[in-house]
Order: C-alpha cells, then structure tokens, then sequence
C-alpha cells in the first residue's frame, strides 16, 4: 500500500475527475460546451494510478477521452473547463475544445481525435529520449478498439525494434462506441498482441488505482533499463455513453450495474477505510473540495472571455510566412454579420 | 410529392438498392446496431441481418481494402466511412487500388464499389471538420459526388451503386435534416451532370453541398434588391459537367464559386480555371470564389462560424461581382 | 510424397520460373523492361508448393514480385512477358508491368506495388466468399518486412473477427529490400504475429515445394471448414537483389552461398532422383522445354506491338462517362513529336 | 562557382544542417546501409552514425508520426518517404497531424520537421509515378516546396530544417542527375518565395520541380523565332507568392502554366484563379494550362510519354497564347 498523502491525494484525483465530469455533462446541456464530449466516468483509477507512477518529466499523449488523463497530470481544473468552453483562457486557447487538452510545460502532449494516430508521437518522444541520452518515458494513452487499427501495429513494431521507452497502455473499456470487443477486436485479452512484437505485456484491474500504479511503475522500470517498450491492459469500463449523443442501445443495465459495483472510487474510499487510512469524514471533506473546485472550474469557463475574433489567424504557423499567408486576408474579406 | 429529409433520401436508396440488387452489402464502423454515428442505417441490420450490414473494427485501410477485394470478385459494397476526416486513413486504399485497378490491369477487373461518407462541422474542432474533396477529385478513376437535395441524394446514390467504378458520395453532416421532394417513383441521377438549381439572369452562382443551399437562401435575398442570380449545382465533382456553367455565363457574364473547403487549391480554382479557359469571353468580371478561411477548424463557436463561409459570404461576393 | 505427375510438374513450373525469370533480367539488360523489376529466383517452391495446393477457383492477390506466383497459377508465358515489354498482348495491355500481372479468369487478381496495401483485397474476396456460401479461399501473398505495415495487422485482424477464410502467405526472404529481418521486424518468426489475432500460424520450409504444398493444404482446410484465416510464413530466400538496381551490399558472399545449397529446384531434384521418381533425363527434358518456353516468351514480347497511342484513354472508367471525361480531349491537345 | 548535382546539393544541405544542429537527425526506409533508394543520404550512417541515420519498417504511418513526437519534444526530424506514393500511408498523419498540431492547441507546440520524397516517373506504372503536390497544397499549417535546381534544392532544404513547421519538401527522381551552380558558402533561400527564373516581354511561364526545367528548355527554342519568355519558378507552393506571376503578366499579358501533375484540380488551377482574380484585367489572352493528361500512368514506354507533358507541350501552349 502507498503511504497515506499518496493515498489521500488519488482519491481526490479521482473524485476530482468524477465532478469534473459531471460538471461536463451539465455544461453540455446547457450547450457552453459543443461538438463531442467524452466522459470518462468509470476509469479513474486508470488515469490516476498510471499516471501517478510515472515521473512529471515522462511524456503523455492521449485520445480525445482526455479529461481524466489531464487532471491526474496536474493540469489545471479552470483552464480545462475554460477549453471545453473554448474560451481564451483554455488551455489550448479555446482552438482545441474536449478533445485536445494539452500543456506541454507539464509534459502532457495532448488528446487526439483520430484512433490510433497519436501512438506513433509516442514512439518519437522516446526516440527523442533515447536520442538525447535521458531516461525519460512516454505513455500513448488509447482505447480498447484502438488497437485494431494499423497505427498501433506499426508503433508497437517500431518502438520495439529501436527498444524504445514506451508505455503503451490500452484502457480496455469493453466498447468501442457501441461495439463489444468480442465484434471488433480478434482477441480479448488485447494486451497479448505483445507476443507479435516480443515484448512485455500485462492485463492490470483497471478499476484499481493501485495496481494501475504498480503495473506502470514495474513497465517504466522496464523502459527505463532500456528493455524495450511494454504492452499494458488496464481491465477498465466507461459507466457513461461513448459520447453525449450515445443511447447506449448496445449493452444491457445489469452489465453496466454489474461493473458499477466496481466503481474505482467507492472501492477506494472502502479500502482507505476498512485499512484505517482515513476516515469518512476526511474522504468527505476531499470530496466536498473537489466538488467545489469543479463547480468553480465551470464558473471560471463561464465567464472567461471568447477568443477575439481577430485572433483567427494567431497560431497557424509557429516561422512566420512573408507572402502568401492568405488568412488575415481572407479574414479580411469577411461581410460583416452577428451570427 | 412526398416531402423527405436528405437523410431519409439516403436511407431509401440503400434500402431500394439492396432489395433490388442481393450483392449490395454495407459495410462500416457502427453501422449496424448503433445504427451509423449520422443514423443513416438505422433499423438496417434488423431488416437485412449481420451478413449485409457488417459492423467493422476501426480499420478504414481494411475497411476500403476489403471493399475493393469484394467487388473486384462480384459484390457491391457500400463503405462508410464515419466521418469524411477518417479517410485519410485509407488514402492509399484508394487512391493507390480502387481508382487504379480497372486501369492499371488493361480493363481487366472493375470495381463497383461506394464510399459514403458526411462531411461538416460544428465544434467538432480541426481534425474532424475537414472538407477534403478536391484530394479525391483530382484523381483520374474515381468519380466523386456530393449532393446537396434530398432528390439528388436519392438518385445520386443509387447511380452510384449501380456504377462499376469507386465512388465517392460526399454527403454533409449539416444538411441531414434538410427536406424537400422525392418521387416515389424509381429514379436515378446520372453521374457527371450538373444541374440549374435557380434560373437568373444578372449572375451565376457555382456550387456543390451545403453552400448550394446558401446559395439559394442568398438568392432569395438578392431577389429581393431585384437581383436575379442563377444557381448552377455541379452536384459531381468528377466528372465535372462545365456545361450549364459555361451556358449560364454567356448570358450573365459574372459568377461566383462558393465551396465550403479551403479557398487555395479548393474546388474552385477548377471551376475558375476552366471558365477562364472556355468562357474567358464571356467575362465581364473576374470569376470571385467564396471558400473556407484558411486555417485548421478551431473548436470556439464564433472562431469557426467566421471561419467557414455562408449565406453573407455569397451575398458580398455577388455585389461585389456586380460592381 | 505426390505422385509422379504432380512431382514433375512442380519441377516444371520451378524451372519455368527460373528460366522466365533470367530472361527478365536480359530483357532489362537489354532495355526491353523498364521500372522496377524483381525477381523471383530461389523462392520458386514457395508459389509451386502454395500454389498447387489451392484449388483453380481460390483467389489469390499478391505483391510485386509476382512472376513465379502468375507462373504457379498457370497464366500463360507469352502474355506474362509482353507485359513485362509493355505490349498489348501483355496479360494487362501492357498497362501494368512486371509489378501488375493478373488474370481474373484464373482467379489471379494481381500484383501490387504498395507494401501491405493488398492484404485487405484479400479480406474482401473472402467476405465474398462467406457471402455466397461458397468454399473458396483467398490468399494474400506479401514479404517479411511487409508484415510490420499497418495494412498487415488490420487485414489480420479484420479476416479473424469475421472468421473468414483468408489465408495470409508471408514469403520470409530474410530481407526488406536492403534491411535484414531483425532491423525492421520486431520478431524474426513472423507466424508468431498470429498470436495477436487468435489464429492459426505455422511456420515452412519454403525451400520445399513439398512442404508448402502440405502446410497450404492444410490451411485452406481450416479455411474452408469456417476455422477463420491462417497465417503461413515460408522460411526462403531471394538470390538476387531486391530489384535490378540493388548492389546488395547488405549481405555477404557467404550467406547468400548458405542459401544457394538450399536451392529449392536442384534440391527437389534430387529428391526426385534419389527416390527414383525420375531420371535424370527425364528433368533434363522438362529444363530443357521450360527453356524453349521461355525463350519463346521473350521473343513473342520482343515481336508483339506497342499499345496503339489512341488507345491511350481506353479503360480509363468501367461506366463510361458522358461529360467531363477529358483525357481524350486531352490527348487531341497534345503536340506532334517523336519522342 | 562550384557545378553540383540536385542530389549533390540536397547532400550537402543535409550534411550542413546535421553538423550545424546536433538535433538534425534522418530516419526513413533504407536510407542507411543502402543509401536510400535515389542515394541521397549514400555514406552518412558511415558519418553519423545509426543514431542520427535512422533505418525504419516499412511504416510509413509511424515514421511519420514518430517524426511529428520527435519534433515536438525538441528534435528536428527529416523524414523520407521512399517514394512520393507512399505518402498516401501516412496522409492522417501529416494532415490531421503534423500540419494541425500548433494550431489546434492554441500555438503551445510547434512540430518542426521535414518530409523528403522524391516525385517522378518512367515506367513504374500507375501506383509510383504521380505528382501529389496538390493534395498538400491545400492544406493549411502544412508547407510545401518543390525545387527545380541544385542551387534551390540547397537552399530551400535548409530552410525547411530551420523552419519551425512542417515542410513537405518534394524532390523529383528525374532530376537528381540534373547540374547547376551552388556556392561554397553558406546562403538560405526563403520558403514562400518564387523567383524570375528567366527574364523576358511575350509571354509569362509560370511552372516548378521538373516541369521548370522543361520550361526553361521551350524558352531557348522560342528564343531562336523571337518569342521572349519569361519563366516563373514558384519553387513553394505552400505558400504561394504570386507576387512576381502579377508583375510579370503586367508586361507580358499572357500566361502559360505548366506542371506534370493531372490537369483538373491540379496546381495550375490555383494559379488560374488567382491571375483571375488579381490580374485580369492585364490579361491579353486566358491563361493556359500545360499538365498531365488525367489517367493512371501507363507502364508502356510510349503511352506513359505522351500522358506526361513535356518541352513540346509547353511550345505549343505558348504558340497558342500569343495567337
Ligand atoms: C480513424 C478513426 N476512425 C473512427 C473514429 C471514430 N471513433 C471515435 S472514438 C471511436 C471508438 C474508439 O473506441 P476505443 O478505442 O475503445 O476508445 P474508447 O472510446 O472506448 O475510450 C470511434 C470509432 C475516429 N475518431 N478515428
Ligand atoms: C507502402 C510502401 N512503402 C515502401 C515501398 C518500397 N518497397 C518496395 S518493396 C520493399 C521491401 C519489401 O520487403 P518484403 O515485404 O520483405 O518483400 P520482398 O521484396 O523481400 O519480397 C519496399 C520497402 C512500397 N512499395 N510501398
Ligand atoms: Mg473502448
Ligand atoms: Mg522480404
């Protein structure tokens, strides 16, 4: 077992994503928050414990079901909010929204919308560890369905040849939108797909913060000692729809209460206190603070500014072009209209 | 005549088609009991069952792949990409195989393959608000569609399918819902025809999906200041049908091209080549496009309605060549 | 073993291949052939014993090293190299070269030049196959090193779900054009990727007409009896370069040396020789005749006329189009000149 | 001054660049032991070493992403990409990736590499001979350059490893054997810059890569009957500087535009359009476009010569814009 700050600080972790998330969903019914929307209720743990058990100068990249994985890495609550709002305090400035949470000062290279695609940068970013002599890791962060897609093929490949210092950690939520791995995916237990490219793989409790951290803390070793990348299946479950607009016709109530009865966070704070950790009153008052940071979090989003429209162009490109760069121009040519 | 969404126009030709022809089969991400992410095949698998609406993994190189394999060998697939975005992960699926094969192989094999799948945009943020139709266009082998009427959709897609060659039915997320009359008469819309949407006479407007049907709400608008413009709708990309276009400039010597994507190297600059190669006479004013601002999507709601074009767009754009 | 007619006429298309194959060079030596041009020599068994194994209607699609597999399934020599020449009687117009032979009458749809990128069409035949409630097999016929391509991973994968009867051939030379086998493959026993998909694999002496013939027999079984695909790697080798522009500096000597006393066609005649199922004479014969034929081919090729200029656009669409169909007007616009 | 290759001095521009910045590394399919396949990078795993010369799979999906990763967490990758074709494997990466990654996240990261592939043909058949140019072209956050000479090759390639956003540097196999003047000393060539390759009064030549030098060769032979060309090499086309294409048209009022790529949505629209809308009133005659002819490349020698453009073509055109 961890020690008792350790222990305390991931229950707050995860309750924080738990009403962060529910602040979500409220924002999404209010429509401050737009496009797609993917809670992570359910997999705290997963964040939380494998993120926990990496160094803060370990890379991340992630998918669009990003929230969980950014707050276990310490990104601020208001600036997430205030990017699912898509307000200019957000933290990719409101260009990104729910998807594409990212701060790199704290080595989290963000959540990318395409499945598959950001485990190849994941592979770079240990190229560059191995490159400059560091002992750094990266973790690519995906989904279950994920893995059937050629870009984790080629990734698993690749940092395996080059022996690179990767984490490649599957949240094995059963589902990929509405299909049941069994009608996607050829094997179940997807993180024996590690046999195809020699190296380490391992199913962890997804639902267990406490065996994601040591799962992951065993894989960073791993990498660290120049053994490769390692494969890990955290054995998790999303209580919540794909997205907002899913009506879950796919699975039945009893599976979801079933795994319901496993939710990470109530485990947890049973654990704490059936071990004499901590006391319901302690847990509470977390809870409480947690709460209250996400309700401030929507506050802070709701009243930060919009981008202003003539910052359109900023950000395109990172070296300047002299000619030819047709934005502003564009922009320029614009009617005038409220929407 | 009975009045459908674009949506039930799409549903109706897939279902015409697949109770006609029992090589047609869809195939795709979620297609089945989740009834498609745009719910376009909702209800299919309970009339067809699991063998004509196969569920995928999320493979779009497979997905294409094994489309082009089943109808180089005698099916008819229907492909659906989930989101036009997601292609680009099966680019070499087919723009290397499906446009190349009949060609490549001296006519050997033919492969009658559809792939349909929604552009558009809302929040959706850069990587999935692309409209990347001029990557597809510019390829000699596949004819690319993208229908912006309820009628057009119907009668586009089911020449698509009865087609022996890839195409690709670009529908648009945003015009789901959109209604208007559909025979309930069997009709089919041949491929590479451009159609007048709004006859006129002091303008002509050049447009394809969604922005057609700004372009016809600008139209109305203009009207009103006694401006009478002329709707072209190329409705295929490729083929391009110049025609009617090249028609309708002999007699209002101005245009505008309005397309949703990226004005650089957009579909308008095809149009606007061509109408300077074959109706540069005709011109009393420099053809003027109405595009995309060139940038990827950003997710803040007023950033992004400035970033794509509408109605107002049109509007300035057709004073403006009025001048 | 086989029987005396199969035995001899395995060893006919073996040497046919060989000897097509040394005509190929000559004809590009000579400037006959142009692009690219790979040739098949010292992995004859591998399409002979996979090949014969199949039955006539099974599809196959394979890569572009694709000689000895048109050969295996029977296309005739003539229309083989005419398209090598780029004629019109080429088996595809002279349109596709030596990378694009086919013959869809004889289930051969084709050779593809894009790493990976044919496995799907094979998934597709045999979801036509599942389709119409026929027995057919397809086989996908690729090299080592294209097993680490996204294409390879997704077709497994997709073929396994599906449980379709698709039979994946890895023809394992040891090298991807001038990078060993452990440079760019995570693991070297290639098979093993099967692991990851929940099938069948097994690796072949693909030096061994005899033994591929048995393991594809084999496979197809599985196939055909609804098991789902198989994964077959031929453990075999390539004695010349990658392509004709390859100076191999990438092995020695000695190991291609290793390899050649493992030449798949002297091997199987003496086999046949010493277990007195043919005379020496007899081969001779068959060598001799396969010779004649490919000899013959060269100069039929050599012989058979250019594709006619206006035949430029012809199938260019299977539905022909009736606006906007340019090429022709494009042709009408070019200049007058000798090249 | 020295007289280099093309590959020359796309070697050199490396081998600077590599020694200058110790973050410069290459990675791509057998660019190490076999030198690449064109030998460009011949000899540099002997000078640099596997660590910064770095053979991979044939994953073009993941050498191009692991690029993107690298890039962002502080190296400057150069990826090649064997051949044009292939890029097609990687489109999501570069488009919904490396091109989006400092725009999407609001400027916090910046993704500075390089994409070397070689375009071109001659007998490779449908799948390895197309000029792609204009698929990237439209892309926004991309940058795109397709150099014709040594001088520029050098020039630009080091631009692009400085730039901080990704460059999508096209070379083309049919010219790395082409010579030109390169000075010893170091010098960098702005991306986003065309240039006047060839002064003259009658007609303007607006081309690039190949197709420039093709130009170039029209010019002499219509010098010798008095046609005066003057050649615009765009050199960029992402992004575009139609600066010197508007000036030269001022005083020439004809304008030919020449590229080896399909014609219908090819890059030669793009500059249609925007001599349309920016200088049509200097226009004495349409512009014109010199480009492929729109199928599958042919294997057969013949065949595939004339689908090509040529020196040839490119007389003609200007014969019929001065008619
Ligand atoms: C290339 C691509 N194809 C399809 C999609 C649409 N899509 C988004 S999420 C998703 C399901 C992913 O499932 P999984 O990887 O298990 O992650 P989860 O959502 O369960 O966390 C799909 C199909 C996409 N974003 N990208
Ligand atoms: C997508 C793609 N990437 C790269 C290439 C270039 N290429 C052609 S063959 C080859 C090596 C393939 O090796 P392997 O699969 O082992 O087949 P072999 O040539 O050994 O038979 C490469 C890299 C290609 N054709 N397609
Ligand atoms: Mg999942
Ligand atoms: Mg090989």
């Amino acid at each position: 077992m961890v020690d008792k700050q350790t222990a305390l600080d991931w229950y707050r972790q995860m309750v924080l994503i738990r009403h962060f998330e529910e602040k979500c969903a409220e924002g999404y019914a209010y429509a401050k928050i737009g496009g797609f929307l993917h809670l992570y209720i359910g997999q705290e743990a997963v964040a939380v414990g494998a993120i926990n058990a990496l160094n803060e100068d370990d890379d991340i990249v992630t998918h669009y079901r990003d929230h969980g994985h950014a707050i276990a890495r310490g990104l601020d609550t208001n600036s997430l909010m205030a990017e699912l709002y898509g307000k200019e305090t957000g933290c990719s400035k409101g260009r990104g929204g729910s998807m594409h949470l990212a701060d790199p000062s704290k080595h989290f290279w963000g959540g990318y919308a395409l499945v598959g695609a950001h485990l190849p940068m994941a592979v770079g970013m240990a190229m560059r560890h191995q490159y400059v002599g560091s002992q750094q890791v990266s973790m690519a962060i995906f989904g279950d369905g994920s893995t059937n897609n050629g870009g984790f093929h080629e990734s698993l490949n690749m940092a395996a040849v080059f022996k690179l210092p990767v984490i490649f950690l599957i949240e094995n939520n059963l589902y990929s939108m509405g299909l049941a791995i069994h009608r996607d995916s050829a094997i179940e237990d997807l993180h024996k797909r590690a046999v195809g490219y020699g190296i380490h793989g391992e199913a962890v409790d997804g639902m267990d913060p406490l065996a994601m951290y040591e799962a992951t803390q065993r894989a960073a070793e791993r990498c660290r000692r120049g053994e490769g990348p390692v494969l890990l299946e955290a054995k998790t479950y999303r209580f919540r729809g794909h997205s907002m607009a899913d009506p879950e016709y796919y699975r039945t109530k009893e599976e979801v209460d079933f795994w319901r009865q496993r939710d990470p966070i109530s485990n947890w704070k049973q654990k704490l206190i059936d071990e004499g950790i901590a006391t319901e009153a302690e847990l509470a008052a977390i809870d409480e603070s947690a709460e209250r940071e996400a309700t401030e979090s929507a506050r802070f989003a709701d009243e930060s500014p919009d981008p202003a429209l003539s910052t359109l162009c900023d950000h395109l490109y990172a070296t300047p072009v002299e000619n030819g760069d047709l934005c502003r121009q564009q922009q320029a040519e614009k009617p005038d209209y409220v929407r | 005549m009975p009045v459908i969404t674009y949506r039930e126009a799409l549903r109706q030709a897939l279902r015409e088609e697949m109770l006609r022809d029992e090589n047609v089969f869809i195939l795709g991400e979620d297609i089945a009991y989740y009834g498609g992410s745009y719910g376009v095949t909702k209800g299919f698998v309970e009339e067809f069952g699991e063998k004509r609406i196969k569920d995928t993994p999320i493979s779009e190189t497979a997905i294409i792949g094994a489309a082009t394999g089943a109808a180089m060998t005698g099916l008819r697939p229907v492909a659906e990409i989930m989101s036009f975005n997601f292609i680009l992960q099966a680019m070499d699926q087919i723009v290397n195989h499906s446009a190349k094969i009949h060609y490549m192989f001296g006519g050997q094999m033919q492969v009658p393959m559809v792939i349909r799948t929604p552009a558009g945009w809302s929040q959706l943020s850069a990587t999935h608000s692309q409209t990347l139709e001029p990557l597809f266009a510019y390829i000699p082998g596949l004819k690319v569609v993208m229908p912006s009427t309820p009628y057009d959709a119907k009668g586009l897609l089911k020449a698509a399918i009865r087609d022996n060659d890839p195409v690709l039915f670009i529908e648009h997320a945003l015009i789901y819902a959109t209604k208007g009359e559909v025979p309930e008469e069997e009709y089919i819309i041949p491929i590479g025809k451009s159609v007048v949407r709004r006859p006129g006479k002091d303008v002509t407007i050049v447009s394809f999906s969604r922005m057609a049907l700004e372009s016809v709400a600008a139209a109305e608008e203009l009207a009103k200041e006694g401006i009478d413009c002329e709707i072209i709708d190329l409705r295929s990309l490729r083929p391009l049908d110049m025609g009617p276009v090249l028609e309708s400039i002999k007699k209002t010597n101005r245009v505008v091209v309005a397309e949703e994507g990226w004005k650089s190297h957009g579909i308008g600059a095809e149009i606007s080549a061509r109408i300077m190669e074959e109706g540069f006479d005709d011109l009393d004013a420099p053809v003027k496009r109405v595009a995309g601002i060139e940038i990827p999507d950003p997710y803040n709601k007023h950033l992004e309605y400035q970033a794509f074009p509408h109605k107002a767009d049109i509007i300035k754009a057709v004073r403006e060549v009025l001048k």
